[in-house]
C-alpha cells in the first residue's frame, strides 16, 4: 500500500472542510443519555448480582481520558493532587489513549477547531463511557458563548452524562459530580442496551 | 526448622509437574495483584498524598475493580491493523514471563524443573518477551506505538550482554548454572559476595522490564501510552498483566541471584521469598518515584559504554579470584570486592561526567 | 527606565534619510505604508531597535490603522509606529527583519484580512481555512453559530 | 547500499499529555530525529479580543482572567493600567502594594506549576509536580482567603483592587513566607544536580541571546538566554521601583537555564513580597469610579511583567462605555515563534523538553 504523501495545505483544507461538515451538522444538543435512569427497571432476578459486580467494578475504577482545553483542565488536576485526592476512588490511572479509558471528562471551552478532535475522541472509547461536562464553558459555552469560534457546549459534540456547574468549578463540586455519575453507574443493567 | 518438598512428593511426576505448576501461577497472578494495589499506594505515599482507599479496606481491592473492568469493556481492533499480529502479540508478551517462573525456586523443593541450564534458559526467554511488546507495537498501525516498538528492540539488546554477563560472573562463583545450586552457593547472599555484578544486573533488569529510570516504551509523556495505545479490553488486560509479571518476575530474578532465594533463618523458605520480593519491588517503585527518564540513546550509551565494560572487569575480578586465591577466608575477600566496586563504580560515573559535560557543554 | 525617544528629533533623522510624509505626534510617529520596510531596516541596523515588541491593527470604519513598537535593548528605548492603509491594500511585511513578527503579522492577517507582502508563509493562524470573513474588522457580522431554534 | 528510509508525520496533536494544552505540533520524523516542525494553533481561540468590543470597561476585567489562567491576577493588571491611564484615575498607594503582593504570589504559582510540568515531561511520574502543587495550595489558600476564588479572580477594579485584606491574611502571609524558602531549597536539593536531570536538560535547546532578541521572547526564556530585561526593571510600573531585588538570568541558554531562572525568580518574588508587607501604608484600597466608566477618546499601551513575559495591552476609546479595540501582546505566542528553530535536528524525546521549558498557557497564546 503505497502511503501517498500528503502536503500540509492539503492537509489544512481536509481540516477545514471536517470542521464545516461538523459545525452544520451540531446546530442542535444531543439528548442526554438518561430517558432509562426514570422508568422503574424492571430487572429479572439472574442479572442483579451480575449487575451489583460489574456496576462496583466499573465505579470504582474510572480511568478518565483528557480532553483538556482550558482554565477547567488546573481545577481537575488541583482535584488530583494532594489535597483533593481523586485516586482515593481509584481515578488517577491518566491513561492518556482513549482506547483504555472510560471517562471523558470535558473540561474547558470547545471551539469549533477542536470539535472534530473531540468528537473522534469520545468514538475511540472503548465501549461502556461515560462523559462529565465541566465548567460552564463546557455546559453552555459560559462566558464564551456569544463567540463566533466556541461550540456553546458540549452536548452539540458527545452525549454528556453529568453536568458540573461552576467556573472553574471548585475541587469539591468536581468530587460530587463524580459521585452522582458513580450513582448513576450503579443503577446500570447489562439487559438493558445503554 | 527447614520446610522442604521431598522430590518426589505425590509419588507420580505428572501429578507433581501439574501440581507445582497451578502453585506457580497462582503465585505469580496473586503477586500480580498485590503488586497493582501496592504499585498505587507507595507511589502516592511518595506524593504525600492517600491512594486507592475506597475499594474495600485500604483499597485492597482496587486491583480487582481494575481487572474486571477491564474485562469486560469493549475489544476494539482497529480497522487498519495487522489482525493476527495484534491478536497474537499480547499472548506472546505475557507467556515467556511464566516460562520463566518454571525455573525459580520458590522453596526448598518448590520448583517446576531444575534445570542444569537455569541461567542460560532465563536469558533466552526473557528476550522473547521483550518480542511480543515489539509485535503489539508494530500491529496496532499507530505511529506512537510504532516509535514505542522500536524504541524496545534497541533497548533490550544494548541490555541483553551486561545482564548474562553479570550472571555469568555467578556461574563462575558457584560452579553450576542451576539456580537450585546458586542458592546453595549464598551462604552470604552474592549481593555482597558480588557488589558489582549486583549493580549491573540490577540497572540490566530495570531495562528489561521497562521501569523507570528506563521506562522508554511506555512513556506516557512523550508516547502517550506506548506500545499498548491501541489495546482495549481483554487484550490490554494481558498486556497490563505483562507490565506487573515481568515485574513480579524482575524482582524473582534479583532474589534468586542476589539475595539467596527462600535462605533465611527462622521463617519458612516461601515466607523469605516473598519477603525479599516484595522488598526488591519497594525499591524498583522508589525508582519509578523519583527518577526522571533516559532518552533512549543515553540508554543505549549508558548500556555498551558504561555496563559492558563494568560487566567485563567483573568477570575478570571473579575469574581471578577463584583461580588464585579459591581458599581466600571470606572476611577479606568480601569486604575487599566491595571496596573495589564502589572504587570501579566512581572512575566510571566521572568518565561519564566528563564525557557529557564535554558533549553537553 | 524606558524613555520613549525624542519623537521630534526622530522625525527629523528619518525625514533627513527618506523625505516627508513623518508627522510625529505625542507618543508614536505617523508615516506613509510603503516605507515601513525600509525605515524599520534603518532603525534595526542603525538605531540598535533590535527587539520587536508587537505590532497590531485597529479598523477605523474607512481604513486600517497598523502600530508598530519597537525597543532597543541596549540603550533602553521606545519608539512606536503609526501607518494608515485603506481596505485591501497590502502593506510590506517585517517577518524578514524580525523572526517576532511573523506570527504577530499572521494573525493580523487572520483576524483582519491585511494582506503583508514578503512574509514566508501568509496563511490563517488561528482560524480554519473554510472559516469567510474576518472577524476583529467592524463589519464582521457572521456568527458561526446561528441560534436558529 | 544504504537502506531506504522513508520520514513519517506525527501529530503530537491537540489531546496530548505533556503539550501544555490543546497545542498542536506536525512533527516530520526521521527515526526520532525531527526533521521540521510545523505549530498549529487556535484549537482555544475563543475570540477574546472581539467579545471585549461587546462589552463595557467593567465587564471586560473577568474575561482578562481568562487569558492567562495560570497566573489570572497578573492579566488583569496590564488592562486596569490601560484604563486608568485613558480615564486619569489616581490609585491609592495601598492598592498598588496589595496588587505588588496578588501578583508576586501569583508569579511563584505560575512558576511552580511551569516546572512542576517540566519535571512531569521528563518522566519523574507526577512527584515533583505533586509537591509543588502542595505549595501552590498554599498559595491558592491565601488568594482564596482575599478574592474567594481558587483559579480566576476577577480581583483589580480600575483605581486599585475590588476588596481590602482580611485581618487573618497578613499572619498566615508571613507564616507562609517563613516556610516557602525552606521549599525551595528541598526542590534544589532534589532535582538541581540530579546526574540524569542535567544529562536531559544540560546543552538541550540552546537559545543564543541574539536569537532571543531577534524573536522579541520575553520572560524567562529571553533572561535564561543572558539578557537582564525585566518590565519591573527596565520600566518599572506600579510601585516596584521601591523594591530593590536582583534578576536572575542564565548563562547559555539551554533548559537548564531557564529551569533555574524560575526557582531563581520564585526566591526574589518572595523577597519583594517581604518588603511590600512591611512598607504596606493604610488608606481605602479603591479609587470610586463611575460604574458606566466612559473614558476620554485616544489609545493607550501598558505593559507588566507577566510570569511568561511582558503582557501589554494597547487600549483604544472612542469616548464610549465600550473599547473601540483592545489587544494583548501574549508573551507565550511570541515566545513560540521561535519554537521552530530551537526544534529542527533534536529528538522527539527532547522536543518535548525543550516545548516544556518555553512553559506556556493556551487560553494566552491563542486568546
Amino acid at each position: 500500500m503505497e502511503i501517498e504523501s500528503i502536503s500540509s495545505a492539503e492537509i489544512e483544507h481536509r481540516e477545514s472542510d471536517g470542521i464545516e461538515v461538523l459545525r452544520i451538522a451540531s446546530q442542535h444538543p444531543i439528548p442526554d443519555p438518561d430517558d432509562w435512569l426514570d422508568e422503574n427497571i424492571k430487572r429479572n432476578v439472574i442479572f442483579t448480582t451480575v449487575d451489583a459486580a460489574l456496576n462496583w467494578a466499573r465505579k470504582t475504577s474510572l480511568w478518565p481520558v483528557t480532553a483538556f482545553t482550558a482554565c477547567c483542565t488546573f481545577e481537575f488536576i488541583g482535584a488530583s493532587s494532594s489535597r483533593f485526592d481523586i485516586a482515593r476512588f481509584g481515578m488517577e490511572v491518566l491513561r492518556a489513549s482513549p482506547r483504555q479509558a472510560d471517562l471523558l471528562v470535558c473540561a474547558g471551552t470547545l471551539t469549533w477547531k477542536m470539535a472534530p478532535q473531540i468528537k473522534r475522541l469520545y468514538d475511540q472509547m472503548a465501549e461502556p463511557k461515560w462523559t462529565i461536562a465541566m465548567g460552564a464553558c463546557a455546559i453552555s459555552g459560559g462566558i464564551f458563548h456569544d463567540s463566533y469560534s466556541v461550540v456553546p457546549g458540549y452536548n452539540h459534540i458527545v452525549p454528556i452524562d453529568v453536568y458540573i456547574p461552576g467556573c472553574p468549578p471548585r475541587p469539591e463540586t468536581l468530587l460530587a459530580g463524580i459521585e452522582k455519575l458513580r450513582r448513576k453507574i450503579e443503577k446500570e443493567s447489562i439487559s438493558k442496551p445503554r | 526448622m527447614n520446610w522442604s518438598l521431598s522430590p518426589n512428593w505425590p509419588g507420580n511426576f505428572w501429578l507433581r509437574l501439574l501440581i507445582i505448576a497451578v502453585v506457580i501461577i497462582a503465585y505469580v497472578m496473586a503477586s500480580v495483584i498485590m503488586f497493582i494495589w501496592m504499585e498505587r499506594r507507595v507511589i502516592a505515599r511518595f506524593q504525600s498524598r492517600l491512594g486507592p482507599n475506597r475499594a474495600g479496606p485500604f483499597g485492597l481491592l482496587q486491583a480487582f475493580a481494575d481487572t474486571i473492568k477491564i474485562l469486560t469493556k469493549e475489544d476494539i481492533i482497529p480497522t487498519l491493523a495487522d489482525k493476527l499480529l495484534f491478536w497474537i502479540a499480547p499472548a506472546i508478551a505475557f507467556v515467556p514471563t511464566l516460562m520463566i517462573m518454571a525455573v525459580i525456586p520458590l522453596m526448598n523443593g518448590l520448583q517446576l524443573a531444575d534445570l542444569n541450564v537455569g541461567v542460560l534458559y532465563i536469558a533466552a526467554i526473557s528476550a522473547v518477551s521483550a518480542i511480543g511488546v515489539f509485535l503489539s507495537g508494530m500491529a496496532g498501525n499507530n505511529k506512537y506505538s510504532l516509535v514505542g516498538a522500536i524504541r524496545e528492540i534497541a533497548q533490550l539488546i544494548s541490555f541483553e550482554i551486561p545482564m548474562v554477563l553479570a550472571l555469568s560472573g555467578l556461574v563462575i562463583a558457584c560452579g553450576s548454572m542451576s539456580l537450585s545450586s546458586i542458592i546453595d552457593a549464598q551462604n552470604i547472599p552474592f549481593i555482597l559476595v558480588q557488589p558489582l555484578g549486583f549493580a549491573i544486573f540490577m540497572v540490566a533488569i530495570l531495562a528489561e522490564i521497562n521501569r523507570t529510570p528506563f521506562d522508554l516504551v511506555e512513556a506516557d509523556s512523550e508516547l502517550t501510552c506506548g506500545f499498548n495505545t491501541e489495546y482495549s479490553g481483554m487484550k490490554f488486560a494481558l498486556l497490563y498483566l505483562t507490565e506487573y509479571s515481568e515485574a513480579v518476575v524482575g524482582s524473582a530474578l534479583i532474589t534468586t541471584f542476589f539475595l539467596g532465594g527462600w535462605r533465611g533463618p527462622w521463617l519458612p523458605g516461601i515466607l523469605w521469598f516473598i519477603i525479599k520480593m516484595f522488598a526488591s519491588f519497594m525499591f524498583i517503585l522508589w525508582l519509578r518515584g523519583t527518577l526522571p527518564r533516559l532518552r533512549i540513546d543515553q540508554s543505549m550509551k549508558l548500556a555498551w559504554k558504561g555496563l559492558l565494560p563494568l560487566a567485563l572487569i567483573n568477570l575478570f575480578i571473579i575469574g581471578l579470584k577463584t583461580v588464585f586465591f579459591p581458599d581466600l577466608s571470606r572476611w577479606i575477600s568480601v569486604p575487599a570486592y566491595i571496596v573495589i566496586s564502589v572504587i570501579i563504580i566512581m572512575l566510571w560515573a566521572i568518565f561519564m561526567r566528563k564525557e557529557r559535560q564535554s558533549f553537553g557543554a | 527606565m524606558t524613555t520613549a525617544v525624542d519623537y521630534n528629533d526622530l522625525v527629523a533623522l528619518l525625514q533627513k534619510q527618506f523625505g516627508k510624509g513623518f508627522t510625529p505626534a505625542t507618543d508614536y510617529v505617523e508615516m506613509p505604508a510603503a516605507l515601513i520596510a525600509q525605515v524599520a531596516e534603518y532603525m534595526k541596523n542603525t538605531l540598535r531597535f533590535d527587539f520587536f515588541d508587537m505590532v497590531t491593527a485597529v479598523d477605523y470604519s474607512d481604513h486600517f490603522e497598523i502600530v508598530y513598537r519597537l525597543q532597543s535593548i541596549q540603550n533602553n528605548s521606545l519608539a512606536s509606529f503609526k501607518i494608515k492603509c485603506s481596505k485591501n491594500t497590502s502593506v510590506p511585511s517585517l517577518a524578514n527583519l524580525w523572526l517576532g513578527a511573523n506570527f504577530q503579522e499572521r494573525e493580523i492577517y487572520d483576524l483582519f484580512g491585511i494582506e503583508f507582502t514578503g512574509h514566508p508563509n501568509l496563511k490563517r493562524i488561528v482560524l480554519w481555512d473554510g472559516f469567510e470573513g474576518h472577524p476583529l474588522c467592524k463589519d464582521f457580522k457572521g456568527k458561526v453559530y446561528d441560534t436558529a431554534n | 547500499m544504504t537502506l531506504p528510509t522513508e520520514q513519517f508525520i506525527l501529530n503530537i496533536g491537540p489531546l496530548h499529555p505533556s503539550t501544555h494544552g490543546v497545542f498542536r505540533m506536525r512533527v516530520t520524523l526521521d527515526g526520532e530525529i525531527i526533521q521540521d516542525v510545523e505549530p498549529v494553533f487556535g484549537y482555544l481561540h475563543r475570540g477574546l479580543e472581539k467579545l471585549c468590543e461587546k462589552h463595557t470597561y467593567k465587564q471586560n476585567i473577568p474575561l482578562t482572567d481568562r487569558l492567562d489562567y495560570v497566573s489570572a491576577i497578573n492579566n488583569n493588571w496590564p488592562y486596569v493600567m490601560a484604563v486608568e491611564q485613558l480615564a486619569g484615575i489616581q490609585v491609592p498607594q495601598r492598592a498598588e502594594y496589595l496588587r505588588v503582593i496578588m501578583g508576586e504570589l501569583q508569579r511563584i504559582a505560575s512558576h511552580l506549576l511551569a516546572v512542576g510540568s517540566l519535571m512531569n515531561d521528563m518522566g519523574i511520574f507526577y512527584t515533583a509536580f505533586m509537591y509543588m502543587f502542595r505549595e501552590r495550595e498554599k498559595i491558592i489558600d491565601l488568594l482564596e482567603m482575599v478574592t474567594g476564588q481558587r483559579l480566576l479572580y476577577n480581583y483589580m477594579r480600575f483605581g486599585g483592587v475590588s476588596m481590602d485584606i482580611p485581618t487573618e491574611f497578613l499572619p498566615a502571609l508571613a507564616s507562609f513566607l517563613k516556610v516557602m524558602p525552606g521549599f525551595l531549597d528541598e526542590y534544589d536539593s532534589m532535582l538541581a544536580d540530579n546526574e540524569i536531570l542535567l544529562s536531559r536538560t544540560k546543552g538541550i535547546g540552546v537559545l543564543s541571546a541574539e536569537a532571543a532578541i531577534n524573536a522579541s521572547t520575553s520572560g524567562p526564556m529571553l533572561r535564561g538566554s543572558g539578557v537582564k530585561w525585566d518590565i519591573r526593571k527596565t520600566a518599572p510600573y506600579s510601585v516596584y521601583d521601591k523594591f530593590e531585588f536582583e534578576v536572575p538570568i542564565g548563562s547559555s541558554g539551554d533548559c537548564y537555564d531557564r529551569y533555574r531562572v524560575r526557582m531563581e525568580e520564585m526566591r526574589q518574588s518572595l523577597r519583594i513580597i517581604q518588603q511590600a508587607v512591611v512598607l504596606l501604608p493604610a488608606g481605602n484600597e479603591k479609587q470610586p469610579v463611575p460604574l458606566r466608566l466612559r473614558p476620554a477618546k485616544g489609545e493607550t499601551y501598558a505593559q507588566i511583567e507577566a510570569p511568561r513575559g511582558i503582557l501589554g495591552c494597547y487600549l483604544v476609546s472612542d469616548g464610549t462605555e465600550k473599547p473601540y479595540r483592545c489587544h494583548f501582546r501574549a508573551p507565550a505566542f511570541i515566545n513560540l515563534t521561535v519554537l521552530r528553530n530551537l526544534l529542527i535536528g533534536q529528538k522527539l524525546a527532547d522536543a518535548i523538553i525543550i516545548f516544556g521549558s518555553i512553559d506556556l498557557s493556551m487560553g494566552e497564546v491563542d486568546r
